[in-house]
């Protein structure tokens, strides 16, 4: 299977993927970007949308990045990297935060993942490894309540396995929550008939990113 | 672009449809969005299930949406008034239906819907004829009452100012029940005394973050339910 | 038995119940007035206490009504009585409110009543008539929230029927959840043994007060 | 006269007992109340059960107060970090205990804790091995979890102004999961960076009442736990 030399220069890299999801937040969408690649994607959003970034420790209108000198250790995001407050911006309480989340009210949420299967249940969180240290975080709480769950990963891991399977082998975040994922490789759509290509990455073939996968795909 | 600002209640309301759940802010006068509920008397919407403290008063306001005949159901605590026969009249001839809830636990049902939990237990109203046919069931040796989530279609509400963005700040106790319906409604529709640009509100000040606001109204200068009872005004 | 003019004479008049009442309001202490003869504790706390009043349409920190002109339809209590705010109050939405209810954390809430039994439980919300409008506001989470309940009342309806009794006829407010009554006549506190009278108001002894109780009452 | 203020941060936790539950503020470093854990640290109070998003950083702060050895089990979301391994190396050995709560349930536990609901359904872990063992139930044809409220003896806290009766201001997200414990801890302990008085405090942007606040102690210069960590420092 492919290595990593491999990945950095077929299909898209962390910067494009990130693109590549970025132009399917539209005007307007109350968002929660997951720690790592996802976060990139603020910067990709096409000009002319107005998006409103949500921070699970009690933020909407996250800003960018805090310039050298003006960072402030009481203004961090949910991976406790310093960030900044837009005009507009809202601070709350962890369980008003979370009531936006639960409740339904953050439309779109784009998490990195371990695995996704066929089925659109994400394992983010837990190898399930004996001497792993378990952490959740917020991400079941993501999951299991925002209505749009996109995963922005690698398709396969460092060690050239596949990602996307027919059933999570490590413990769930979530059951039947991924609605769509954007890997190097191409975006996936999760569907009623199962996993269904909707695009590929440049000089990506099909049966490129079928062999690369655990389970069976659907072509567009 | 960001944009809830509509240039007119009628505009703001016209959605509203038959048999639609509709949470109006306000305890009593206070916080009531009178121009809202006036524009959902004009438009016409029937068979309203409303969710509100109270019933109104005189003939302006939400007695007079209760008096137009348009309410079907009223979900409140307290549907009792000193100048208002409205309520009283239409419930006695059997012509709207009444769930009675008590105060506390109407406002946590509210902030259930809004927050995705759909039941969740209270000491309050146990061994009462309220909590008749509900499910009870013993926490560390007392007894709880199990209740519901309650969600809305619409919310109407007033507030002192709102931003581009939907963030909103109240005036003293006018802001009771608003915060929660504006998280438990589909789509929540505010009147403001004020609309600023976005950054004009302080974010540690904010009450009601813009994401559960859909719509702005600007009203500047919202007309006061006592003084219209008290010039015996009828609406429409 | 009594009738109006007869406790115009006898036993404490309203604004004595109130300031008997005021007595035993600690300092520091978070109340909840019900509308009413409760309402008037306020103004004879002794000198030296400080008490913060909740009103539970939204404020702690409730001060006393407002001078003429200067009434604000958007700052009343419980009763919809238009207030004032002492400085060092904060206002807060309904959920939050009753947070503080529910969760314990006023320290006495004072009630009028229709009817108290002999074991605490109170009627202050309906008659039960058939045509009755029902109408409990916040009676009951108050009932159910607060740890020290107190009720003021007249010991006697203006019929003259007793309100202490041995078993509410109207349907309840709560179980087992009054603490202490102030009536014209006596104060009587709930005791596992029954209602116990610990004070009389002038005048009055405890024969009369029982013969106008609807249950043994226990001598001081 | 309220009087909530206490000269020092030893006389704040002196009363902290061994085998107490206590919720520190903060998520990472921000909002951590570090002068209060120093103390209960000095203080010697062990076997406490912890409630806080994480297990601290370096050796400092709640880390420090874990690797004293007097934390028997840990309540939080999220016990790793980049730059600590005082919690994982206790928990490897079997000296800390560990509840591992999702953070949207851990904040809605505490948030049942100080409103009195007892218990309340979620969607948050149905189907993984964090529900296991916990009841489940349908509503409206989905499956919810249901979930405990989470108390506190005492909370430790962090806010930037506090008036004489306990209004508490905070500082942007150092806000986070302080305003819910006041409201579930029997004794909410708070240092803050300002003492103001009475009135000093916009009523209309309190965040936490003061009728949740038990103690505050001034700290006018607290200490950043980032800092601490890069200069190597080590608690006590």
């Amino acid at each position: 299977m492919n290595n990593a030399a491999e990945r950095a220069t077929v299909g898209w890299d962390r910067e494009q993927m990130a693109q590549r999801a970025a132009l399917d937040i539209p005007d307007g969408a109350y968002v929660n970007l997951g720690i790592g690649i996802p976060e990139k994607i603020a910067r990709y959003v096409p000009d002319g949308r107005e998006v409103i970034y949500h921070t699970e420790n009690g933020l909407l209108g996250m800003g960018p990045t805090p310039k050298p000198g003006e960072e402030d250790p009481d203004l961090v995001n949910a991976g406790k990297k310093q960030i900044t407050a837009i005009p507009g911006a809202a601070f709350f309480h962890h369980a008003d935060s979370f009531g936006m989340i639960r409740g339904g009210h953050i439309d779109i949420c784009v998490l990195g993942a371990m695995q996704v299967s066929e089925t659109g249940d994400l394992a983010n969180w837990s190898t399930g490894a004996a001497d792993a240290i378990p952490a959740v975080g917020g991400a079941m709480d993501l999951v299991a309540g925002v209505e749009t769950i996109y995963v922005l990963t690698q398709h396969c891991t460092k060690e050239g396995e596949p990602k996307l399977v027919r059933s999570c082998s490590f413990p769930l975040t979530g059951q039947a929550v991924v609605k769509r994922i954007y890997t190097d490789l191409a975006v996936i759509d999760v569907t009623p008939q199962g996993l269904r290509v909707i695009e590929l990455a440049p000089g990506i073939d099909f049966e490129y990113v079928q062999q690369r996968t655990g389970c069976n795909l659907i072509p567009a | 672009m960001i944009e809830k600002k509509f240039e007119t209640v009628a505009d703001a309301v016209s959605d509203i449809f038959d048999g639609a759940t509709v949470m109006i802010g306000g305890f009593g006068e206070a916080g009531s969005p009178i121009e809202l509920i006036h524009a959902l008397i004009d438009q016409g919407a029937k068979n309203l299930t409303v969710v509100n403290n109270n019933t109104g008063s005189g003939h302006v306001g939400l007695a007079a949406l209760i008096e137009s005949g348009r309410v079907a159901k009223m979900i409140c605590s307290f549907p009792r008034t000193a100048n208002s026969t409205v309520f009283t009249d239409l419930y006695r001839r059997g012509k709207v239906e009444l769930e009675l809830v008590p105060q506390g636990t109407l406002a946590e049902r509210i902030r259930a819907g809004g927050a995705g939990i759909p039941a969740f237990y209270t000491r309050t109203a146990v061994g009462t004829t309220l909590a008749e046919g509900k499910e009870v069931r013993n926490f560390e040796g007392r007894d709880y009452v199990m209740e519901y989530a309650l969600k809305a279609d619409f919310a109407l509400l007033k507030c002192r100012s709102a931003d581009r963005y939907g963030n909103l700040l109240f005036n003293k106790t006018a802001r009771n029940f608003s915060p929660i319906m504006a998280t438990a409604a589909k789509t929540t529709i505010v009147q403001t005394g004020k609309y600023l640009p976005a950054g004009d509100i302080d974010p540690e000040t904010v009450v009601t973050p813009g994401i559960f606001v859909h719509r702005i109204v600007l009203v500047p200068e919202p007309q006061h339910e006592s003084r219209l009872v008290a010039q015996g005004s009828v609406y429409p």
